[in-house]
């Protein structure tokens, strides 16, 4: 490349001064840290924070049925599950999450049947004590209602990855033009 | 030096190593490798053929598979860069033998790739300048990849 | 009121002023810098971080002092005090206002330049007695530096006094109240250029601080100090910059001159200093930071030569201008 | 496991000899990550290095034996954390290629948005820890590493508001990707590179003829053309040697033949032409990020129904080597599956691994601070190294 050698006085000052100068514009930029404590950050929307357990919608029982899925699925196996059989449907008798060791990779929310297990827009998990990171069913379900829940349920996530046929049924009907940006 | 002119030159110099193009040829990228299975004492000669008169100069990777009873087996991959022929070495040691002729005197980069493999498998690799593991501590027992490696290791789960 | 008093008031009122201004030259320092990172800079403690540098001084004195076993503890022990008088005896000959100064003394600027060269002393004594590799290699590469740069320090400190014809502060001072020596017309510009850079180098900033270059040699030649002793230090490098920034204000953007009325001297003074510290700084926050063979090189085969020409062509120029 | 009885040191001699040897690392600031080297000095040059690696052994190697094919692509992303969207990439790819399974051009398509936008991140990271090492965590470095890491957040919002997470993120399957972009999310992605591809004219100024960055990185570290290929180093390094080698030119994968792009080749070999070529690549990656999400195609994402078990994916008998250009080089998986829902042995051929081993074979000659410069543009990463 023709460039005058850099060695140059001339380059060099002409280097210095353009380095600097960048420096100087960019004194007046706003920073860009956020106060954590103070101000909160606005999460997105399919935020992948604290796992909880929920309630069901119309009947407020819980959730989940102890079908020990996310237990399979799990690759640190982090989830413990103890399923209560009973007549109508089942109960998880117990559940336990050792939160210190979950990746928090989402697959436990991909499989579960009834969208009882979710994440929660929140990632305050600073505890003192280790072993209050060994989350049990009615604390899974405090954190449940204690923070907001994100987007992403077993059903959402399944009918986004299957085939188009089941994942879009409004597209079936309702003819929309293919290509847009979804 | 396209990939069956290749196929050639290897069938007429070597008659013990079987060539078949990689099995898995669902996507037609160019840059599917010829996998050639080669009898382990030919196999410092066949990588000296393969840098010199084939030019697979680019040294990917070697590596070994644990196949239980039938032994060992090495895999090591060479390319030639410029024509976009990829070459998949495979030697089967045969059942009990750990033993494996090492490649670092034709390519330098095998040296660390042996020095894992020692490391996971425990292939005494003969020629290779300082054989010693690499990623697990010096006083380590045993060899991790292989098969007969305990998955539950005795050690309590570690939370 | 006889000397002695005078000198004891006025240098126990300096010696204060000045740590003072070292404290709260760090926050202003690390304010100016995040801001040019686009970041915020300490505001936690006190309102906007005001109160930082008491609360790091504070954590400074409380932090237990080490001296690890095999470190030669005379030496050792005494390295961080050698290290600070230096940096604080060049404040005595500094005149901060046509009366108002420690010491006027008229070989004013040999007094500076001698007094600030025996730092290095304490330095080494720093680097040797820590008994560390590291400490050892930043201790050696701080000797060749600081000592390859005094010189060209020297001689961009003696093209002023040529122009002014005293050693006295005071009297470069005053010299410039009509033309500041930054503005003469080529020699100043060049003068203060080979300033700043051998001011840089002599106090190892960046680009010149391969002293203690955190990526090879950790924390240099303090590596080992923790506690007071590390605040020493930290204070004795920080007044040396404070203090050659008063001295750049002197020599070269004429001391007290300024608009206004006569007692708004010495706040010019300070913001000419600060303008200086704030130019160090901001070089700082721009550059990388290069080997220690070519900060050598640069020193012996470029500004050495360069700032020997300058002063012979100051001295022609002030003859030819005395002459005619 | 440990058999304390043979514990080895390294026996540093005291014998007088005006040769020194000094530690670099474990705990070093310029490390990237957990690595140490046992410098043998001459004054300040080096004469002989040898390299210590596996502080961040996990063998990744037997955990997949263990791990279905549904699980491992979120764990795979924790060998190369840097740039964790190539490596899920191999892993998926490699089985895609035994099973021979069909994926939809939508998946094809953000697989290649997200390798591009990771990229982009990644060599971020690298300009900023480079310059760090070289300018000091008090100095001009920390300036630029400032500016990197701003830019790099505005990445990891992206894929924050995409997948959730910020730096391991699990978005390839078996079959396609997990996730779909939400809606605004191309509007904000567009907006980012613009802002991005302005700023990183910024940077450039800052470096490009700063006669210090310069004097620091011309000439120093030197590979030549041969030694790159014998020792296998890939991606920027051996295109800083003069190889025009590109895994997305030469061997297109996941649709890569329908984006124009140029591939930047240098011939010194040094620290600056590795710069150069990263900073081209900047560039080249912003402007496949704009192609793919002009012309991205609608449709499934994925061509096997969503996740449901964790054995649900089976992979028929077969092994294949797959390979992804990474920032760092290719990143290859070389997997054998037995028919079962596990594989039987899966080899990763990390870029990092490769490129570190050229280290003992150029930094004898160099002085200390040389050392730092060169590991910054080797850009290695030791989750891939120690795998």
């Amino acid at each position: 490349m023709s460039k005058p050698n850099p060695n140059s006085p001339v380059a060099v000052i002409r280097a210095v001064a353009k380095a600097m100068w960048i420096t100087f514009l960019n004194l007046f930029r706003k920073p860009v840290t956020v106060h954590y404590p103070d101000q909160e950050r606005k999460y997105p929307d399919r935020y992948r924070g604290l796992l909880a357990l929920v309630y069901e919608k119309d009947t407020g029982e819980e959730a989940c049925i102890g079908c020990r899925l996310c237990e399979y699925v799990c690759p640190p196996a982090v989830i413990k599950v103890e399923m209560l059989k009973s007549e109508k449907r089942n109960y998880a008798k117990s559940f336990s999450l050792e939160l210190y060791a979950c990746e928090f990779c989402e697959l436990c929310v991909q499989v579960c049947p009834t969208d009882a297990i979710v994440m929660m827009k929140s990632f305050d998990l600073a505890t003192a004590d280790r072993r209050e990171m060994l989350l049990d069913k009615d604390r899974l379900h405090a954190i449940g209602l204690q923070y907001q829940q994100s987007w992403a349920t077993g059903n959402l996530l399944r009918a986004m990855q299957g085939p188009p046929k089941m994942a879009r049924p409004e597209e079936a009907h309702a003819a929309k033009p293919a290509g847009s940006e979804a | 030096m396209t990939r069956d002119e290749a196929k050639t030159r290897i069938a007429e110099r070597f008659s013990g190593a079987q060539v078949e193009p990689a099995s898995a040829e669902a996507t037609a990228g160019r840059g599917m490798p010829l996998v050639v299975t080669i009898p382990p004492d030919q196999w410092l000669a066949f990588a000296q053929f393969a840098k010199t008169t084939l030019g697979c100069r680019f040294f990917s990777f070697s590596s070994a598979v644990d196949w239980k009873e039938q032994g060992l087996e090495v895999i090591a991959r060479v390319e030639n860069l410029d024509d976009g022929v990829a070459l998949m070495m495979k030697t089967k040691l045969g059942p009990g033998v750990s033993s494996c002729p090492s490649l670092v005197p034709v390519f330098r980069g095998a040296n660390w790739m042996e020095r894992e493999c020692y490391d996971m498998f425990g292939i005494r690799f003969d020629g290779h300048t300082d054989l010693r593991r690499i990623l697990l501590s010096d006083d380590w027992v045993g060899h991790p990849l292989l098969k007969s490696y305990a998955v539950d290791t005795p050690y309590p789960p570690y939370r | 009121m006889n000397p002695w008093l005078y000198s004891a008031i006025s240098g126990f009122i300096v010696l204060n002023a000045v740590i003072g201004m070292v404290t709260y030259v760090t926050l202003l320092e690390r304010k100016f810098a995040a801001r040019m990172q686009s970041r915020i800079g300490p505001y936690r403690v006190g309102p906007h971080g005001l109160l930082q540098p008491i609360a790091d001084a504070l954590k400074l004195m409380m932090k237990e002092d080490i001296v690890p076993r095999l470190a030669d503890r005379r030496v050792f022990n005494l390295a961080p005090i050698v290290f600070l008088v230096p940096c604080m005896l060049i404040f005595a000959t500094i005149p901060f206002a046509p009366g108002l100064g420690v010491a006027d003394l008229n070989i004013g600027l040999l007094f500076f330049l001698a007094v600030s060269s025996m730092e290095i002393v304490g330095l080494f004594m720093a680097g040797w007695g820590s008994n560390n590799k590291y400490a050892l290699l930043s201790a050696m590469r701080a000797v060749n530096q600081i000592i390859s740069y005094d010189l060209p320090f020297i001689f961009a400190a003696l093209v002023p006094v040529l122009l002014a014809g005293s050693l006295k502060l005071s009297d470069i001072a005053a010299a410039q109240s009509g033309l500041w020596f930054v503005f003469y017309p080529v020699i100043g510009q060049l003068a203060f250029l080979a300033f700043v850079v051998s001011t840089l180098a002599a106090e190892n900033r960046v680009p010149f601080d391969i002293l203690e270059a955190e990526s090879e040699l950790v924390a240099g030649f303090r590596v080992e100090y923790s506690g007071m002793k590390f605040a020493l230090i930290q204070l004795g490098e920080y007044a040396h910059v404070i203090g050659s920034s008063f001295l750049g204000a002197i020599l070269f953007l004429g001391a007290w001159a300024g608009p206004g009325p006569e007692w708004l001297g010495p706040l010019w003074m300070l913001l000419k200093a600060m303008f200086l510290f704030l130019l160090i700084t901001w070089v700082r926050w721009s550059f990388v930071r290069i080997r220690v063979d070519q900060i050598l090189t640069l020193s012996w085969k470029v500004l050495m030569p360069a700032t020997l020409l300058l002063l012979v062509s100051t001295a022609i120029v002030v003859v030819w201008r005395a002459g005619v | 496991m440990l058999d304390t009885a043979k514990t080895s040191r390294v026996e540093f001699d005291y014998s007088g000899g005006e040769r020194l040897m000094m530690n670099m690392g474990p705990q070093h600031p310029s490390a990237h990550g957990v690595f140490r080297a046992i410098l043998t000095l001459e004054g300040e040059t080096i004469v002989a290095v040898d390299a210590v690696i596996g502080y961040l052994h996990r063998c990744h190697e037997k955990l997949s034996e263990t791990l279905t094919y549904a699980q491992y692509p979120s764990i795979a992303s924790k060998t190369d954390y840097v740039a964790a969207m190539t490596s899920e990439f191999a892993y998926v790819m490699a089985a895609e290629q035994i099973g021979k399974i069909e994926v939809p051009k939508r998946a094809q398509y953000l697989r290649v948005i997200m390798a591009e936008l990771q990229r982009v991140a990644s060599h971020l990271l690298w300009l900023g820890t480079w310059c760090l090492d070289m300018g000091g965590a008090l100095g001009g470095g920390a300036t630029v590493f400032l500016y990197c890491i701003r830019e790099r957040e505005m990445i990891l919002d992206l894929f924050e508001m995409l997948v959730g997470a910020r730096l391991l993120y699990g978005f390839y399957q078996v079959g396609g990707t997990r996730y779909d972009i939400p809606d605004g999310w191309a509007a904000k992605c567009r907006e980012t590179i613009d802002i991005i591809d302005q700023r990183i004219g910024e940077y450039e100024s800052l470096l490009e003829d700063n006669p210090f960055f310069l004097a620091r990185a011309q000439d120093v570290g030197v590979i030549s053309r041969e030694l790159a290929e014998d020792v296998g180093i890939a991606g920027p390094l051996l295109r800083g040697s003069g190889v025009n080698f590109d895994i997305r030119r030469s061997a297109p994968y996941s649709s890569y033949e329908d984006f124009s792009f140029a591939v930047p080749v240098e011939t010194a070999g040094d620290c600056y032409s590795r710069y150069r070529i990263r900073m081209v690549e900047f560039r080249e990656s912003i402007k496949i990020v704009r192609q793919a999400l002009d012309t991205l195609p609608a449709g499934a994402i994925s061509s096997r129904p969503g996740l449901k078990s964790v054995a649900q994916i089976r992979i028929p008998k077969g092994d294949a080597y797959a390979r992804v250009e990474g920032p760092r080089g290719e990143v290859g998986c070389y997997l054998v599956a037995d028919g079962s829902a596990k594989p039987y042995r899966m080899k990763w051929r990390g870029a990092s691994y490769s490129n570190l081993s050229v280290l003992p074979h150029i930094i004898p000659g160099h002085k200390v601070a040389d050392v730092v410069a060169i590991m910054g543009s080797v850009d290695p990463v030791f989750g891939e190294v120690d795998r």
